[in-house]
């Protein structure tokens, strides 16, 4: 048997492989287990790469686990190297530089590609998407090494607002471009999105909505404008395109897995292949409050997934229930959350509150009597008692003029409810 | 594990709890000089809820599947594999809210000035009984 | 030395008892007894010793013998007009001593051999009678006391030690198939001739080494029965509270025994047997007055044999032993050994378990 | 407001170098002394309307505040003490009776200070309560005057119905409504843990309380509150209450606003109704019409458990505890003058009734002496500070103690004698819910079983050194006891000799 042969196989190094590891270590202490990555990094906070540019955080504070975390897992890692070929039916997958590894359980936790939109002069110099590490780095090194005075940031998702503030932060001339008539769409509702733009504006960061970018232009080699679907030229010394991430499903395409926008996989995260499981970004599980499986990028769904996928490959039996949407997000110092369904359904009940001074403000949308989405600006106290709610689909009914209020408590919840937690062992919501 | 239980039909509101988490987390060692020393007096880990005759004192439940260990995107809320204890780290928070996000308890108290969580029930690790259990006067929190 | 109106305080002492019957009935030499106290001399100090002999008046065997102490010549004469209007007399006449050193003091001996009168009967039971004639006499009759009340026995006591007092009453003149004898270690009185043990109410006679705590409580148990307390000596409460359990209550002298030195509750609840379990308990609900508390050991004479019972803490000594038709119970097994040489069989008494020498016709009769 | 010329009894002095402004204080008194004035968020005290509770003292995490009696100020005169002023300015304004709580706070002569208890000494020895078992088991109502046999030696006697104690102390008679749920829960559990009883009084018995029936003395009063079939046969005696040690011959008035739905269900009164509890039972007018309600209840429960008759102890107490007995009482409960109660006339709780330790003596050597003190047994109540007043009175001739305000000590009260008003801080005699919690039950069982065991064991230590190891040996041994300071009148009645005799 080759020396790559392992019990477990895991393909990524984020938030949903090293969950995945923990777990599987935790119940299966002998099983061999390898970690492959095309990236050479430490697994790493990869949320935190627009505070390390600003410098808000330093960098030796970025990894995610303490660096010896995968010696005292015993766990053999690849980095820097892709996987190229996954062959099901044989058990291996090929890395870049010809190594085949023979995996018993492979878990594809190869996370998303950002969205680059072919336009002209993408290719420029100084065009950078803004997912990875080493993204940071290089747009970190080509300011430093340039004369950049203007940036541009295309697309106002979550990833777009907190570049453009760390560009900001960094005293540029910072424009972001959206597509959609105003910023974090998928994020807040219309006062939350209007909220966040001015929370920009306040930093210094031009917002432009409801507009396309056509083309970049550059000289010898360097982007220098940036032109929109209106005509508006915005000179840039440099740009990052964050219109998107989408799952990273090409291995698994060509291995001949079930996939759609994401790898599909089932209530235990396996995906068509018995032997093959998925989680993080990759993946398009289920979630209840949709009904239906997608796909969803987002840090705390990753890591359920990956914990359970861990479980599941290490041989015990726990169903994966499904994550809801969520975020929180601080734009310039303007804290943001969303849970749930931001754009609720035909007729859904709508809760509000907007403090005296319009600086917090808080939207729940019920459908019988069931709260389906939340969105929180300014202050988000508490705000997990209303994820809690929404995850258990618990009746409010009896005390639902209480949700909305500034001091909502554990007191204001049912006794049953409240009984159960304050004297329950713990979380089972 | 061992964790702090509230029984609410005998908390009587009088929020000792709090006062004894300050002064157990001030680093003074009497009650006076904790509450002299106003500016770095810290937030209380224990929250009093009260309505009417109804109260009773909340802090972190350390869940066994505890979601802010899930959300937290800077590595700071950790689970102590000794003791189950859900740890907070303040040098590695960033102050994102993932975990007052994710919550169900709401108990994770922000501190806005420092844009970071505040004070988290560390449940007293290395001083005997937490505080807040130990000064109940009507034995209205309990530690098992 | 006022022997009526004494200060009601409580007698302690600490004492010697040795107890020898003949279970058929043959008579026990006094030599026996007398040596057998007298190795037991420590347990006084000279203040108090007697004696109770059984079957000594085979003359007078039915009529009730009761053994007088008078203080003055005047008493006699007293009791007497006084006697003649509750009982008939048989016949009365000195009780026997001869001057003996270390014996002073001595009041006046008589004996007399009586009936209740049947027209001041009025259908009482003749014992309840004899009992009020004793008590009322104790109390009423000036410088008047009566040691002893019982047929065909009779008390000799006195202050001194046993051998002289043995000496001072003639006893090997007698011829008794039970002897039961004390010395006495009074500790706050100069002791005085009524005081000393045995104590006797008809059939009864009483020697008692110990100290009841449950004084107060036995004392009044009694008192609410009619028996007046004059002595303020634990030998005279056991003895009033032996009348009443088995003579008034005709209790058996185990059941008394359980009434006086019951099983701790602890015990009881362990019992299994639930007609038994009911009967300790009823027993001890109903006789709380009657718990000897504190230590004892006694030796209650009777007219069918001895009975021998201690405290259920078993804190005062208490052996019994077998010799052929004698049976003996002691303080000490040392003076068993002293009365009659070495016994076949001897035990100590268990605490609380009451050891009985029946005369071998009354178990006959019993059987 | 005319003015008021009732000062104020009480200094409330914060140590404002101790003091952290938490506020602790404020919560938690229910008098409005101490209050946070919203001018400046700074806590400050108001001692106008201070009752003394020690509450805000004892929770005051610096130990900051004091709050003393105020001296009474004036020019001071032998028939007109300051008191007697105060009382007269009171009754100028509100034109009513005066009302209080607790025992009377007049200095009467505690006779059980002036009688000792024996020891062994040489003659008989202690016995060693660490080795020996001692007996405190007491069994109360009517015993057998003797026992018979038939021939097999099976006893034919028997004993009426008996309740069985595992140490002669018992909780005394304080009802739902006067005091909280969680104080009567407290000593219902206390009882069961400790082998005893608790006594329900006028209250009735709530209905989460029946588990514990079997542990409950219940009260027939005047009031007839709660009274019901399951209510008599669930307990395990039934108490007819004819009076109270503090308030001799009147009656008692639980005021409405008190009366809760969860009062209202268990008295079986109206919500919010004045629970009026007439002077005499008005089914009462004689000895005999005792004699029929005794058998009426004991028609009722078939004869199954022993009925007890509580009586004040007043100047006729021989002749009626007697008569008591006579008329089939199982147990006489006599409550003495010092006797607390949660509302009360000054007047009456001063001035009527007569201490216990006679009343005692007297009605147990009267029943000695009618050869009838094994048809009941005799319970005494009123002002039982501590194990020794039990055991002396024990010695007097009682079978069981009643406690009730050392109880009530013991759950926290301390003594300020406010009850009447329900708003008590230690959530003891109050009906309100955010003082009720104040009492959590699991301490308040605690400290109640406590301090049987502690008692007992004192009681223990004390037989032992007497030189027995059963109560049966000390109840009626007046030897055991000596009077120090009593007149021969005195000695005489309680039958005690004096000390040195």
């Amino acid at each position: 048997m080759s020396e790559h042969t392992y019990d477990y196989v895991i393909l990524g190094n984020s938030t949903a492989a090293i969950a995945a590891m923990e777990a599987i270590r935790e119940k299966d202490a002998q099983g061999s287990m390898a970690i492959v990555s095309d990236q050479m990094a430490h697994c790493y906070c990869s949320p935190l790469i627009t505070y390390v540019l600003c410098g808000k955080v330093p960098e030796e504070r970025l990894n995610y686990r303490p660096r010896d975390v995968y010696r005292q897992l015993q766990v053999t890692t690849y980095l820097g190297r892709a996987a190229t070929r996954l062959d099901p039916a044989a058990h291996t997958v090929t890395l870049a530089d010809g190594v085949e590894l023979r995996y018993g359980k492979l878990l594809l936790a190869t996370g998303g590609t950002p969205i680059v939109p072919d336009l002209p002069g993408v290719d420029l110099q100084g065009v950078f998407t803004f997912t990875r590490y080493e993204d940071m780095a290089r747009v970190r090194e080509f300011i430093n090494s340039h004369k950049v005075r203007q940036a541009v940031v295309v697309g106002a998702g979550m990833i777009g607002v907190k570049v453009a503030e760390a560009f900001a932060t960094l005293g540029l001339e910072t424009t972001v471009v959206e597509l959609r008539d105003r910023v974090l769409a998928l994020a807040l509702d219309e006062t939350g999105s209007e909220m966040a733009e001015q929370a920009l504006e306040d930093h210094r960061v031009r917002v432009i909505t409801s507009s396309a970018v056509t083309s970049l232009g550059g000289s010898n080699g360097l982007v220098q404008s940036v032109t929109l679907d209106s005509g508006s030229r915005l000179p840039a010394q440099v740009v990052v395109m964050a219109v998107g991430v989408r799952p990273n499903i090409k291995l698994a395409q060509q291995a001949g897995l079930g996939v759609n926008r994401g790898v599909l996989v089932d209530d235990h995260l396996r995906t068509s292949d018995p032997y093959i499981y998925a989680a993080g970004d990759v993946a398009e599980a289920y979630d209840p409050l949709t009904g239906e499986p997608r796909p969803l990028a987002i840090w705390p769904a990753a890591y359920l997934q990956g914990e359970i996928a861990g479980r599941n490959m290490a041989g015990t039996d726990v169903t994966y229930e499904g994550s809801i949407a969520m975020n929180s997000i601080q734009v310039c110092g303007l804290p943001t959350i969303s849970v749930g369904l931001v754009e609720p359904p035909g007729r859904a009940e709508v809760l509000e509150y907007r403090s005296a001074d319009g600086k917090s403000y808080r939207r729940m949308f019920l459908v019988n009597d069931r709260i389906v989405g939340a969105v929180f600006v300014g202050d988000v106290d508490r705000a997990g008692i209303i994820t809690g709610l929404i995850r258990s689909q618990m009746d409010v009914s009896s005390f639902k003029e209480k949700l909305i209020q500034r001091d909502l408590g554990l007191l204001s919840l049912p006794k049953q409810y409240r009984k159960h937690i304050v004297m329950g062992p713990g979380i089972e919501v | 594990m061992k964790r702090v239980y509230a029984k609410e039909e005998v908390c009587i509101g009088c929020r000792l709890c709090e006062i004894y988490c300050i002064f157990q987390h001030s680093g003074h060692h009497t009650l006076v000089k904790a509450f002299l020393d106003q500016e770095n007096l810290p937030e209380p880990a224990v929250r009093v809820e009260e309505d009417g005759a109804m109260s009773f004192a909340l802090q972190c439940r350390h869940c066994d599947d505890a979601p802010c260990v899930a959300a937290c995107i800077a590595g700071a809320m950790t689970r102590d594999p000794h003791t189950g204890a859900i740890k907070h780290d303040e040098e590695r928070c960033v102050g994102c809210w993932s975990c007052v996000m994710v919550c169900p308890f709401g108990a994770i108290r922000m501190d806005n000035e420092k844009g970071k969580v505040g004070s988290k029930c560390d449940l007293c690790e290395g001083k005997g009984i937490p505080a807040c259990v130990a000064h109940c006067p009507n034995e209205a929190l309990i530690y098992e | 030395m006022d022997m009526h109106r004494l200060p009601p305080f409580k007698i302690h002492a600490a004492c010697g008892t040795l107890g020898i019957l003949d279970r058929t009935r043959a008579a026990v030499p006094a030599e026996d007894i007398v040596r057998g106290m007298a190795n037991m001399r420590e347990r006084g100090n000279g203040l108090g010793a007697g004696y109770v002999g059984y079957g000594i008046y085979p003359e007078h065997a039915d009529d009730y013998c009761l053994h007088m102490m008078g203080l003055d010549d005047g008493a006699r004469e007293r009791l007497r007009s006084y006697l003649q209007t509750v009982c008939n007399i048989r016949h009365d006449e000195p009780i026997q001593t001869r001057p003996t050193p270390t014996i002073h003091d001595e009041p006046i001996l008589w004996r007399w051999f009586v009936q209740p009168r049947e027209d001041k009967l009025a259908g009482r039971d003749p014992e309840d009678y004899l009992v009020n004639v004793v008590m009322t006499i104790n109390r009423d009759v000036e410088g008047c006391y009566i040691a002893s009340s019982g047929k065909n026995m009779g008390i000799f006591k006195g202050v001194g030690y046993p051998e002289p007092i043995a000496e001072y009453y003639r006893l090997e003149e007698y011829n008794a198939h039970c002897w039961i004898a004390h010395t006495r270690f009074p500790t706050n009185t100069g002791g005085w001739w009524g005081g000393a043990h045995p104590f006797g109410l008809l059939q009864w006679s009483i020697v008692h080494n110990g100290e009841l705590s449950s004084y107060g409580v036995n004392k009044r148990y009694v008192a609410s029965f009619g028996y007046e307390c004059t002595l303020f000596t634990d030998s005279e409460v056991i003895s009033y509270m032996l009348d009443l359990l088995c003579r008034r209550h005709r209790l058996t002298i185990e059941q008394a025994a359980l009434a006086m030195a019951p099983p701790e509750w602890e015990e009881v609840d362990r019992v299994t047997d639930p007609a038994r379990k009911r009967m300790l308990t009823i027993m001890r609900q109903t006789y709380p007055g009657a718990l000897l508390n504190g230590p004892f050991a006694v030796i209650a004479g009777h007219d069918g044999g001895m009975v021998g019972l201690s405290d259920r803490l078993k804190l005062r000594p208490l052996v019994a032993a077998e010799k052929g038709a004698r049976g003996y119970i002691a303080s000490e097994e040392a003076a068993i050994w002293a009365a009659g040489g070495q016994p076949e069989k001897s035990w100590p008494v268990v605490a609380g378990q009451p050891v009985r020498f029946d005369l071998y016709e009354a178990k006959e009769a019993a059987a | 407001m005319p003015l008021t010329t009732v000062h104020p009894q009480f200094i409330i002095k914060r140590d404002m170098d101790l003091c952290i402004q938490c506020g602790v204080c404020t919560r938690q008194c229910s008098y409005d002394a101490q209050k946070i004035d919203p001018e400046d968020g700074r806590v400050s005290s108001d001692p106008r309307t201070c009752v003394g509770c020690q509450r805000c003292v004892t929770l005051c995490p610096t130990g900051a505040l004091v709050v003393t009696e105020r001296e009474l100020h004036g020019r001071s005169h032998p028939n007109w003490s300051l008191q007697v002023q105060r009382a007269i300015h009171r009754q100028a304004e509100s034109g009513g009776m005066l009302l209080t709580g607790m025992g009377t706070d007049k200095n009467y002569r505690i006779y059980w200070d002036n009688l000792v208890l024996n020891a062994s000494q040489v003659t008989n020895p202690s016995i060693d309560p660490l080795r020996e078992p001692m007996e405190l088991r007491t069994f109360l109502g009517a015993k057998p005057e003797r026992v018979e046999f038939d021939d097999e030696g099976n006893p034919v006697s028997q004993a009426g119905p008996l309740l069985t104690l595992d140490t002669p102390i018992m909780f005394s008679a304080m009802s739902y409504g006067s005091i909280s749920f969680n104080a009567c829960y407290s000593l219902a559990r206390a009882a069961k843990n400790a082998g005893t009883y608790f006594n329900t009084g006028e209250g009735g018995l709530h209905r989460d309380l029946y588990e514990y029936a079997d542990h409950a003395i219940v009260q027939v009063a005047s009031g007839r509150f709660g009274v019901t079939p399951q209510y008599l046969d669930a307990a395990a005696a039934v108490e007819i209450k004819i009076g109270q040690g503090a308030k001799p011959g009147i009656g008692g008035h639980l005021p409405g606003e008190k009366v809760s739905a969860e009062i209202s269900a268990t008295r079986m009164i109206p919500e919010g109704s004045d629970a009026i509890s007439p002077a005499p039972h008005h089914d009462i007018y004689s000895i005999e019409d005792l004699k029929q309600l005794i058998y009426a209840l004991k028609e009722a429960t078939n004869y199954s458990k022993p009925v007890s008759v509580k009586i004040a102890a007043v100047n006729y107490v021989v002749p009626i505890a007697v008569g008591a007995v006579r008329a089939g009482a199982d147990i006489v409960a006599m409550d003495g003058t010092r006797g607390g109660s949660g509302a009360t006339p000054t007047v009456i709780r001063d001035n009527v009734g007569i201490p216990i330790e006679f009343a005692l003596a007297a009605v147990d050597s009267r029943l000695r002496q009618e050869g009838i003190r094994h048809q009941a047994s005799l319970v005494v109540a009123g002002g039982f500070r501590n194990s020794a007043d039990i055991a002396k009175a024990i010695a007097l001739g009682a079978d069981a103690v009643y406690i009730g305000t050392s109880a009530l000590i013991a759950l926290g009260c301390h003594m300020c004698q406010s009850c009447y008003t329900g708003k008590c801080t230690w959530g003891i005699c109050t009906q309100d819910p955010y003082l009720t919690k104040r009492l959590n039950p699991e301490i308040g069982t605690r400290s109640l079983t406590n301090l049987l065991r502690a008692w007992s064991l004192e009681i223990k230590e004390m037989l032992g050194g007497m030189g027995m190891n059963s109560i049966d040996s000390l109840r009626g041994n007046r030897e055991m006891l000596r009077g120090i300071g009593l007149t021969t009148e005195e000695l005489e009645i309680l039958e005690v000799a004096p000390v040195g005799r």
